[in-house]
């Protein structure tokens, strides 16, 4: 099987071929250049052991929605999108489409709003304070990105929004 | 001794007071609100009752509810852990009134060292340094105004402050206006009271804190001291015993001085008294914490003294079990809180479901927890899901074990602070013990870009993904099909086509 | 120091092992048979290398096998642990001769105190004292006419004997015959010598022994004592210190007499003198350990010295790093062992998979183990799978805080002495310290019949079976129809059922 | 739902009634005169919290072989069968017909043969060795339970038994 592997924040691309050889055993070719012999594992629920070469790691998988696993290696918690060489191609097709919404204001957290601070039409300023959610005792302010208006405000006090949900739409000035 | 007691608190501290009662072979009860049915101590205490929906004013912090379950369980005493209603003067005295036995110090010590300004007064009036500023609470016209007075950065503190909420270092008047609301605002939801005042900045601070405990016949001993430099948003992450500045001598005087302060007030129970010492080992008094400290276990592994124990004899008319020369500092200890937050993120809380956990055991480590495989750490409440807490016979041995444990240590479904000690304790201004509170903000930020992965680990990765995918998904699917919620499920799937048996 | 060391065993020990190389930042690596390809060890080492089949003598045994492996792999030294390769003398030998570092003492000294009989003359030779006996390998004939001389009851055991392995208390002479079978038959597989000999039985004895630490240049500390009394099969299965036996003055006496005995093997590296005592605090030479023991940790909590870290320096040739002044004992320390044994069934093998596992944490407790959730326990090996130490202020805490943690241990699928060790740390005689070597057999099994369950245990045990069912069985079958092999595959089951995803 | 629930080594039968009332909480009737409310809930993977009037209950459940299930509460190991009244009901018509086999030498631990002693028609004393298995290092004898002669002999030497495997039966004398 062949797989696009990319790393969360790394652009890069990777294609890694795994080849069954038995007995738990892989090979592993990356950008068709390195190959490697692997010993791989699994141990109880999701966690792998693997040799190479006698060298011993431990890895964790978890994941799996969307080609999107997250791997723990060596204490490092590590995003990689894996897709097949078809998906890969289906999506370049599509891909670059889909343009990136601007000034949406969204929540890296989940959290319960405590308060909203403007309006739908309000002008704001770059760095304007527009909205606080709190999630486990921590207030966190969030700021308009830009001078502009309020195309939308998205959320109410008092509820409670999950993680990347979108909190307010600015609309930029000029 | 008491018969039963009531654990007023939830997660790992609440775990910690119910692991001392089961040892004491006392009774233990705790309480509940809606979204901690499932949680850890409820399951660990020898009973457990609901006392309302999830927001901790309608269940944690409801003094009615919660002395009223305490009656009903026939519970002699309520050990409040830290938070909530740990220093909450009204709430001892509700117990006082109620024939309960609250476990911590009299209410009128904690109404006087609540008050930030009424500490700083007593602290004073014992004798000891403290820390330019002003001595009662503030307008916001004379925060500005005392502010200029006493020279930028300045640092605005709630009046009934505590672990970090509703503090802000003001480094220029055009910050003030939004810093006071801010300030206002988490002081108020924190501890319903906004009233703030103003210190002096020290440069370059280090935040190092001396634990007492003192019985209620007025003997008194300290455990040494703890340093707690090591924090994000004022609030410590790393916690180590002793601190590398410290000196035999100066030991002696801060800690004569905790307790000078505390007699001062009239307390007894356990308590810490907090001290910014600067570059010149000057130490200036902060102020005392009513309570048992996140950060105890520290204290604990290098005195041998059960500091939960201690509370709880004193509490019931015991005398205390030492005197000052019994206390021994043996070796350094170092604690690292466990936060459900992505360091990678500006520490922003990461609340969710674990799905997976492994922890670290072996010599000289300590894990204090509140959850489990399967836990949801709910957005309620605090953070803190555990502390992992190493011993060695000195500064590098603790080190080495913390690194190692740390290695054992796996969470997972959620970000937690794990990666963020890892480095920490690699990092050569820590090893070398020079480092200020302001360590995160300046050291650590600059080490988050060094996350480069290997192309060892991209091929790690993608061969255990298609053994994943091979062991536990079904082989007919494209990976990318495949839509994981659990991988128990996936685990189950897998079995299910092995077996043929569904 | 090494840069890279071989573990050459199993197991919790060869975790433990791995651990300190971690810590100590030394590159790990280590061996691996077939069926342990899945054990903890391999995965926690940063290398692992396949010796050979299952059986320990085509593999942890294979004394050229694991030399060619360590020259291949690079390593300076080999770290042998316990048991396997641990006392044998051709061993320490060939890593000589290979230029490999053999961490544990000179051949010499194994080869004299590998074998009893020589141990017991050089111990007689340095002024210790003896219990009567034979200081020669015993005929069958030999053994019956020495038998009667000294008079029963008798210990046959092995001159190359450890571990309890090949030794028989024999109360009278119809018995000898089969004694000595299976003593012989034992001591042949284990030690591949077969050859014993007599010594008198001391009626009520306890067994107490001294861990001592000695360089290569001869400097020599005792850490104290380990009493290890309860004992099944002649094999330790709870080890404490301080006994309670103990006093200062004897402690002096016995860690002096254990060092003279060392001395005069020309021992070096970590070591243990083992003695009996009588009623009267009369104690014995019984013999020498030439290797780490299983019960290390209860002598490192209370000391505060790690004492694999101290055998990798010693043999490292570095210096001793503390002096017998530096050696402050403080509090007291409790070991059970955890095995794959039924306590309630003769404590015969439970090897299997470990479907569930929860260790338990918290203050005052180290848990060492060779096992995870999902494990599989093998039939081939030695039944230690872990060991809980916990340590308290006094005895009385410590025993306390075993509870505790027995009370939070949790291993499914194969059964384990964890209830063996609720029941010991409840026993009034334990706990009064009034035992001896004798407990298991005429305390412990009058025990055995006290297991009443409640009929609240059968309302939980029913109710929470009919959540089982609900949760992760199938909905339409019959509660006695579930074929289970893992609970995993249940819930999976479950899920799938309930989100129909599949 | 109606279980008869038996606890190992007790031939005692408890007839319990289980009835959802909602919550994940259960009315439970015991022997049809004890009435409990039980608060129950599971915690991850077959830990389950029960609650009962404030009294909270840590408890483990696995198996399921035959409505054979082994259950950990308060640091006791019990092994529960549970059956429903039908399969109760079958098996008491079924029951009583099969007989003890009597004769037979079984090993409770698995183990590997080290030695077999005997021979089939040898005839052997009470207390005669005639097998010896050993498993983790330890050698256990499995001896004659009674004068006899040696009927068959189910294993041999350098042999891996599973437990409760046969390994000699006896034809006992007289």
């Amino acid at each position: 099987m062949t797989y696009i592997a990319t790393i969360e924040g790394i652009s890069e691309e990777h294609r890694v071929e795994v080849i069954p050889v038995g007995d738990d055993k892989f090979r592993v070719i990356i950008n068709g250049n390195q190959e490697l012999l692997l010993d791989v594992r699994r141990h109880g629920c999701c966690v792998y052991s693997v040799l190479k070469d006698g060298q011993s790691y431990e890895l964790d998988v978890d994941g799996g929605g969307d080609g999107e696993y997250s791997v723990l290696v060596g204490g490092e918690h590590f995003h990689i999108n894996i897709m097949d060489e078809m998906k890969k191609k289906l999506l370049s097709i599509l891909g670059e489409a889909a343009g990136v919404a601007t000034g949406e204001v969204t929540t890296a957290m989940p959290g319960m709003v405590v308060r909203v601070l403007v309006q739908e039409g309000e002008k704001v300023e770059k760095d304007q304070p527009l909205v606080i959610l709190e999630a486990m005792k921590m207030e966190n302010e969030f700021k308009a990105p830009c001078d502009g208006v309020v195309k939308s405000v998205k959320v109410k006090e008092g509820e409670t929004v999950e993680a990347n949900a979108v909190l307010v739409v600015i609309e930029p000035a000029g | 001794m008491f018969r039963k007691i009531l654990v007023a608190n939830r997660s790992e501290i609440a775990v910690r007071i119910l692991r001392a009662c089961r040892e004491m072979g006392i009774t233990s009860a705790t309480v509940y609100s809606d979204v901690d049915r499932d949680a850890l101590h409820v399951r660990y205490a020898d009973e457990a009752y609901y006392v309302g929906p999830s927001p901790a004013r309608e269940s944690y912090l409801n003094i009615e509810r919660i002395i009223e379950t305490a009656k009903k369980a026939g519970c002699e005493a309520i050990h409040p852990g830290y938070g909530f209603l740990a220093e909450n003067a009204e709430f001892a005295a509700r117990c006082q009134e109620e024939g309960i036995v609250f476990i911590g110090p009299p209410k009128e010590a904690i109404v006087a060292m609540g008050s930030k300004t009424v500490a700083r007064r007593t602290a004073r009036a014992a004798g000891a340094p403290v820390i330019p500023g002003t001595l009662e609470p503030l307008s916001d016209e004379e925060i500005v105004t005392k502010a200029r007075e006493i020279g930028y950065p300045v640092m605005l503190k709630a009046v009934s402050g505590g672990g970090g909420k509703g503090m802000r270092l003001v480094e220029n008047e055009s910050e003030m206006a939004s810093a006071i609301r801010m300030a206002r605002s988490e002081a108020k939801s924190a501890f319903n009271d906004d009233s703030l005042y103003l210190e002096k900045y020290i440069e370059n601070p280090r935040h190092v804190e001396m634990q007492i405990l003192v019985d209620k016949e007025g003997r008194g001993v300290y455990l040494g001291e703890r340093e707690c430099s090591i924090q994000r948003r004022h609030q410590k992450v790393i916690e180590e015993s002793p601190s590398v500045l410290m000196t035999e001598g100066l030991r002696r005087e801060m800690g004569e001085v905790a307790l000078k302060v505390a007699r001062a007030a009239g307390y007894y129970s356990a308590g810490t008294v907090e001290f910014l010492m600067d570059a010149n080992r000057r130490f200036y008094f902060l102020e005392v914490n009513t309570r048992l400290q996140v950060e105890h276990p520290v204290t604990e592994m290098v005195t041998g003294v059960d500091i939960v124990k201690e509370m709880i004899r004193i509490a019931a008319g015991g005398d205390l079990s030492i005197s000052q020369d019994d206390v021994q500092m043996r070796g350094h200890a170092i604690e690292c809180r466990i936060y459900a937050e992505d360091p990678f993120n500006n520490f922003l809380p990461s609340p969710g479901t674990i799905i997976g956990m492994r922890l670290p055991d072996g010599p000289g480590v300590r894990v204090d927890r509140g959850v489990f495989e399967g836990a949801v750490v709910p957005m309620e409440y605090d953070p803190i899901i555990g502390k992992l807490i190493v011993w060695g016979r000195d500064r590098v041995e603790a080190v080495e074990r913390a690194r190692r444990a740390l290695s054992e240590f796996v969470i997972k479904g959620i970000k937690t602070t794990i990666p963020f000690h890892v480095r920490v304790m690699e990092n050569p201004l820590f090893l070398s013990g020079d480092f200020d509170t302001t360590f995160i903000d300046t050291v650590f930020k600059k080490m988050e870009g060094e996350r480069v992965p290997r192309l060892m680990d991209i091929a790690l990765g993608t061969v255990a993904v298609h053994k994943y995918l091979e062991d536990v998904a079904p082989k007919t699917a494209s990976p990318v099909q495949v839509h994981a919620e659990s991988p128990w499920r996936l685990y189950g799937r897998k079995l299910q086509l092995r077996t043929g048996l569904w």
